[in-house]
């Protein structure tokens, strides 16, 4: 492929390849239309999740943590994920070695059992920061102006995902935490309104083990943004991360379900990942952004219909 | 209903707080119980989960009470007390490092556990399936990740570091699954 | 115990009188713990230091040198430390022709309310100073 | 050469017979190092004759002692081994003095701050530096040389720097004592942020009722120049005998011309916020702060200004001079008052309160100005998104104080509980069916009536008080205010709507408190807070490390207006102490070129950040100037023919110094054994 220098190893992390394989067909796609060389970072395993397994031992997290950055370093180049809780543990991971020699040496130790070794020579990106920062939002919108002959015009709840910008220190967002905006400025390239609804920025619901422990809990906080994002009226829910994603489309459905006298309607809104938006917006086909539905599969995702969306663009669904 | 019941603080001891300083959570210890964290936890908002109350079980060293408490996994983490505390108290961190102690003293939730058994049996915490693996087909990608999944070696490398850390010990999986009874949360 | 752990560096340092001495003062007044290797020369001015002085610190058997002073733009005499910021660089490289690791010499910015960043540079540098060990011009001990 | 006191003679050639007397101070030093050893010690060390040891060295016994000694003739050096010289050197370089001895034939060892409170737990380790720091200052004060001390007259006037409640006082107590005054203010007006407020705790006077009759006593008082619209851009010269050089901006209007009738302001047609007011109320670019402002002078504003001309044409004196530049004033002082205040914390930085995106989220300041009769909406307090007059309102306290992450200050700005619950009233008052909110971690009422106060805004007013720092405001649909907190007692989540929020925030340095400091040259001094730092927190609360130089008020950190008159009353009389005296003692640390030795290279010249150097032309030598010289010693350090001397930071002093520092082989492998 050709490539305008820039390279990455993909991270899929669990969700993604295991569970919402489009977001990675999209975002191959998307960023193989930028020349952006992604490589495949092979045997990587879990990222290990930030709120369950660093919450049940800190050190085999970070063990397991540099072991899937040593496969980067390795090849030679930084990482790309899509994934913010992948992104949560693998930057704080990264960070903790880089600047802790006690720990560094812990971890090191337990990889030298594998062969492995940890240098801190790779950085930790997230598809959004590098969009933003490395393409950025001036590229984008030249490839998307001329994409389709109607624009999107859209309007659409985004949601951050917390891991993404907290906690601040070694973020690449310029402080921007409570009040963030970049998010916001890449989805409007697409040609859409990103709105503003209540408690925009507040968290899904799926983290910290919650939904694996508590799925109840964890779904009212869903309840909650999904009754803040239909008052808004929005369209869809663009999502950075696969956890947030599940959260909002699967979450949608068990929200529907068992908080049915709590909801005043069922709740069908479509939610997207933010590369199938920049995609569609590029002129991109909905079929080789994975949202054409297989009609074979039952109990796969998408389980909240996209086809509402494809329909409002005139897409062929 | 009950008239008579007593909550009483009877001891007081720098234990709890003790093992958050050694691990450098010094800032804990300045907590002023302003209330900004609970204020803003959107889990709080949903249940009887304060972690106000939290930092200051810890202060004053109610160790059981603490690690026991399923409340403890009531927090999504989505760090908005961390960025909000005044005193720059690291709250999320702190609550993940409480966590770290209950595992160890053996309180953890089911579904956690068997998180960790996928986590050690495959190197994902969500595995993948037949079904998903058609999923793959249709969205034009490997039927198996080029993850853990399709590198058997990979996967061992994983057993073998949950092993090294004794994960595998901590959890009961692996090796010691089974052997040991986890006190559900 | 081995010898090393026995070693105990002599640190000389020099320090203004404005922001450095005063930062010392109030490390002091505020009770910050740091080993007992410090001890402190005072000058009005980090201007007034000439690399002579460090230079006979380690004829003498000083183990390390630490020089401190006002922030730059901070200088009490407006200027007068900016003076000595040219003169380190020089002073490491010509003690190092002697032998003398340019670790030895150690400088800082301490001002008056910094008693806490004296304090932790005070213990690092204790401990950097074990690992290089002691001076070697005079043997050591 | 010198002529001490008490018939004994002492020129500073004789053998040195050094004294060592060795402090306790309590159990500071004594309870960690062992005193009468260390006498012991002292006593072994070259040069000296005798050791002894005191409780407290600094007391009238204790330095009774050293007099004592000297008088007998026993000693004719001093050392004494306590804290630090920055704190106690000119008492026993006093006492010195009166035994008969020069006082710089004294040298003080620091076993205190550097020795005994560092190490306290560790004492073979302090007694290691106790020792060596004695050693240290035997080996100077053997080497030490009687100096004279010069005097110079100081000159009976004071500049006072900022004309808020600070500067007003101080200027009026000097003016009222007979010194001149120059009282040089960087805005239009005088009056400070005080002027802005409403009513003050707890007392409820009217702030301008008090303020503004201050406000024209300055402009009248014949002892005060009041120079407005000006700063200090340059200061040079020492105690007693400072020049500053002020920069006058120009007003662009003639003011002599003026007869202040208001034509102009009518007719201008540019509009911008008004500073006044906090931005939530218009002014022309042509303009008056506020109706008593005090000189009533009108200014135009040359950022906003668009030079149309309207004004000019309009004007019947033809007072309007859009070319008019800076003027310069050179005055020469005796002593210096800084008063510059503070800055309102800017409450963007916090962004979970959404001030600057929420409309009705305002700053307590500008509360003061809604709640004053002269304020933007004359008295009524209305909210901002329409208008409307609130129903309900919610103050957040410790906005930016208290706060340890970067983003606020760490300290407490002392004055936000009390005028919280004083807006609250004010508001009450006036509006008794309405629900007032106060939101706190700690309620402060530490002052004089405070405590009185908030029992009666409770008791009296209704004030709710809810303890629990707001975690987050939304805003609404209708612009209401979404507040989230923990109502902390009850331990319950607390989620209101109101109509409108009022933040707390606290007071940190002005943004040019860096400028200030280096023009003022007491740089080298700020506490860690960010504001200037006294000479001492608790005895010298109003000097600071630069002789001559006071401050008072809130550039020293957050105080009330009752902390702040008393400060500033406490200035002036420090300064009036110090001019009345009409001459003052310079330090002789100057610096001296001994004319053989000078090769008259000029490496020196370049060096001296006084101008205090220079090329004597027909001699070939450079000549220092020792009036002009502060004594910083770069130039000693820089000569390359070692011609140049500093008094009491020699080389031949400082060096044995360095050669003391540490031990002999012998003494160190001792030490290795403890």
């Amino acid at each position: 492929m050709a490539s305008n220098g820039l390279k990455f190893a993909l991270f899929l992390g669990c969700v993604i390849p295991n569970r919402y394989p489009f977001i990675e067909r999209a975002t191959k796609a998307v960023f193989g239309k930028f020349k952006i060389e992604l490589i495949e970072m092979e045997g990587a395993s879990c990222c290990p999740a930030p709120g369950v397994f660093r919450g049940f031992d800190i050190d085999t997290w970070l063990v397991v943590g540099a072991r899937n950055i040593t496969i980067a370093e390795e090849l030679g180049v930084d990482i790309a994920l899509m994934c913010n809780g992948c992104y949560g543990s693998l930057l704080e991971v990264n960070h903790t070695l880089k600047h802790d020699k006690e720990k560094k040496k812990m971890v090191n130790e337990h990889l030298a059992k594998i062969g492995r070794e940890f240098k801190g020579t790779a950085k930790i990106r997230h598809v959004i920061d590098i969009m933003y920062h490395d393409i950025g939002p001036e590229k984008i919108r030249n490839r998307t102006k001329y994409g389709r002959k109607v624009p999107l015009n859209l309007n659409l709840a985004v949601h951050y995902g917390c891991h993404l910008v907290k906690p601040r220190d070694i973020r690449p967002w310029d402080n921007q935490v409570e009040n963030p905006t970049f998010f916001d400025e890449l989805v409007e390239i697409s040609g859409c309104k990103s709105l503003n609804y209540k408690d925009k920025f507040m968290c899904c619901g799926a983290g910290g083990g919650v939904r694996g422990a508590f799925k109840e809990l964890s779904l009212d906080y869903t309840r909650e943004k999904l009754e803040n994002i239909t008052a808004a009226q929005a369209d869809a829910i663009i999502t950075g991360c696969p956890f947030c994603h599940l959260q909002f489309d699967l979450g949608q459905v068990e929200v529907n379900n068992i908080f049915k006298d709590k909801i005043s309607a069922p709740f069908s809104i479509p939610v997207l990942y933010f590369t199938q938006l920049i995609g569609l917006a590029m002129g991109m086909k909905a079929e080789e952004l994975g949202m054409i539905r297989s009609p074979d599969l039952k109990g796969v995702p998408p389980f909240t219909p996209v086809k509402p969306i494809l329909t409002k663009i005139g897409e062929s669904a | 209903m009950e008239i008579i019941k007593t909550n009483k603080i009877t001891k007081i001891s720098d234990d709890l707080s003790n093992l958050l300083r050694d691990a450098g959570y010094l800032e804990l210890s300045a907590c002023i119980q302003c209330g900004t964290c609970s204020g803003g936890c959107p889990s709080g908002r949903r249940t009887a989960y304060r972690t106000r109350s939290l930092m200051k079980k810890v202060q004053l060293g109610l160790k059981e009470e603490v690690l026991s408490d399923k409340e403890l996994w009531f927090c999504s983490t989505c760090y908005t007390c961390y960025e909000r505390c005044p005193r720059g108290v690291p709250v999320t961190d702190v609550i993940i490092y409480l966590r770290n102690l209950a595992v160890q003293e053996g309180y953890m939730q089911a579904p956690h556990l068997a998180l960790c058994k996928m986590f050690y049996d495959t190197g994902h915490g969500v595995p993948i399936n037949d079904n998903f693996s058609q999923l793959r087909k249709h969205h034009k990608l490997s039927d198996l990740p080029p993850t853990t999944h399709q590198f058997p070696k990979a996967a061992k490398e994983i057993q073998t570091l949950l092993k090294s850390t004794e994960f595998d010990k901590l959890t009961g999986v692996g090796d010691y699954e089974k052997k040991e009874d986890k006190k559900g949360g | 115990m081995s010898s090393q752990e026995l070693y105990e560096p002599y640190i000389l340092g020099i320090f203004c009188n404005w922001c450095s001495y005063a930062g010392a003062d109030g490390a002091g007044t505020s009770r910050m713990q740091r080993p007992a290797n410090l001890r402190i020369v005072r000058v009005m001015c980090g201007g007034r230091i000439d690399p002579q002085f460090v230079l006979n610190a380690f004829m003498n058997g000083a183990d390390g040198v630490m020089i401190s002073h006002c922030h730059p733009g901070d200088c009490h005499y407006i200027e007068g430390n900016l003076k000595t910021v040219r003169k380190i660089p020089l002073l490491k490289r010509y003690i190092a022709q002697f032998g003398i690791n340019p670790k030895r010499l150690k400088y800082i910015f301490v001002s008056a309310s910094e008693g806490v960043v004296l304090t932790e540079i005070a213990r690092e540098y204790s401990q950097e100073l074990k690992e290089i060990g002691p001076n070697p011009i005079t043997g050591g001990n | 050469m010198v002529k001490p006191k008490n018939g004994i003679k002492i020129t500073g050639r004789e053998p040195p017979k050094i004294g060592v007397y060795i402090c306790w101070c309590g159990i500071n030093i004594g309870g960690v190092v062992d005193v009468p050893k260390l006498c012991d010690y002292s006593r072994s060390l070259p040069n000296v004759v005798l050791a002894s040891e005191y409780k407290f060295m600094c007391s009238d016994i204790g330095q009774g002692m050293i007099m004592e000694d000297i008088r007998a003739g026993k000693v004719n050096r001093v050392v004494v081994a306590s804290c630090s010289p920055r704190m106690h050197e000119e008492t026993f370089r006093r006492a010195c003095e009166e035994g008969g001895l020069n006082k710089y034939l004294f040298e003080q060892a620091n076993i205190r701050e550097h020795c005994t409170w560092v190490t306290m737990n560790d004492i073979p380790g302090a007694t290691r530096i106790a020792k060596d720091h004695i050693r240290m200052a035997v080996a100077k004060a053997g080497q030490l040389k009687p100096l004279e001390v010069t005097t110079v007259k100081v000159e009976p006037a004071t500049l006072v720097v900022g004309a808020g409640i600070a500067g007003i006082n101080a200027a009026l107590d000097l003016a009222n004592s007979g010194y001149k005054v120059y009282l040089v203010e960087k805005s239009p007006t005088v009056g400070g942020h005080m002027a802005q407020l409403d009513k003050t705790f707890p007392t409820m006077d009217c702030s301008s009722c008090i303020t503004t009759p201050k406000m024209s006593e300055v402009a009248r008082n014949p002892n005060i120049e009041l120079m407005t619209y000006s700063e200090v851009v340059a200061l040079d010269g020492y105690v007693g005998n400072f020049k500053a050089r002020i920069e006058k901006y120009p007003h662009y209007i003639d003011q002599e011309a003026c007869t202040g009738c208001g034509h102009c302001v009518d007719i201008c047609p540019i509009e911008c916020a008004n500073e006044f007011e906090l931005g939530m109320k218009p002014r022309k670019a042509i303009y008056i702060s506020f109706p008593q402002a005090v000189p009533g002078e009108y200014t135009i504003d040359m950022n906003h200004c668009i030079r149309c001309g309207i004004c000019k044409e309009a004007c019947p004196t033809d007072a309007v001079h859009y070319n008019d530049i800076s003027e310069y004033v050179d005055i020469k002082i005796g002593t210096i008052i800084i008063a510059t205040g503070f800055d309102p914390y800017d409450a963007k930085r916090l962004e979970q309160y959404g001030f600057g995106r929420h409309k009705n989220v305002i700053n307590a300041l500008q509360m003061e100005r809604l709640l004053s009769s002269y304020g933007p909406t004359e008295g009524k307090v209305k909210r901002p998104s329409d208008l409307k007059e609130p129903e309900s309102i919610v103050w957040v306290q410790c906005v930016g104080s208290r706060d340890f992450t970067g983003r606020g200050k760490k300290y407490c700005s002392r004055v936000c509980c009390m005028y919280a619950t004083k807006q609250a009233r004010s508001y009450k008052e006036k509006h008794p069916n309405t629900q007032i909110l106060i939101f706190y971690i700690d309620l402060r009422a530490f002052g004089k009536g405070y405590e009185e106060f908030y029992y009666d805004a409770a008791k009296n007013y209704g004030i709710k008080f809810i303890r629990g720092r707001v975690s987050e405001i939304l805003e609404a649909e209708n612009d209401n205010l979404i507040i989230r907190a923990e109502e902390t007692m009850l331990q319950r989540p607390l989620e209101l709507e109101v109509d409108m929020v009022v933040l707390s925030i606290g007071l940190e340095p002005r943004e040019d408190i860096d400028d200030i400091a280096r023009i003022f040259n007491v740089t080298a001094t700020k506490t860690e807070d960010g504001f200037l730092m006294e000479a001492h927190p608790k005895l010298r609360p109003v000097d600071t490390l630069t002789d001559g130089v006071f401050v008072a008020g809130n550039v020293v950190g957050p105080k009330d207006i009752p902390d702040t008159v008393a400060q500033a009353k406490a200035a002036a009389s420090s300064a009036a102490t110090l001019m009345s005296r009409g001459e003052v003692e310079i330090i002789p640390y100057y610096a001296m070129v001994i004319d053989h030795k000078c090769a008259g290279c000029k490496s020196c010249i370049g060096l001296c950040p006084f101008n205090a150097i220079t090329f004597n032309e027909i001699e070939s030598i450079a000549e220092i100037n020792d009036i002009l010289c502060k004594g910083c010693g770069t130039c000693v350090a820089a000569c390359p023919s070692k011609a140049i001397i500093q008094n009491h930071f020699d080389d031949v002093q400082i060096l044995p110094m360095i050669e003391a520092a540490i031990p002999k082989k012998s003494q160190k492998e001792e030490v290795k054994v403890e």
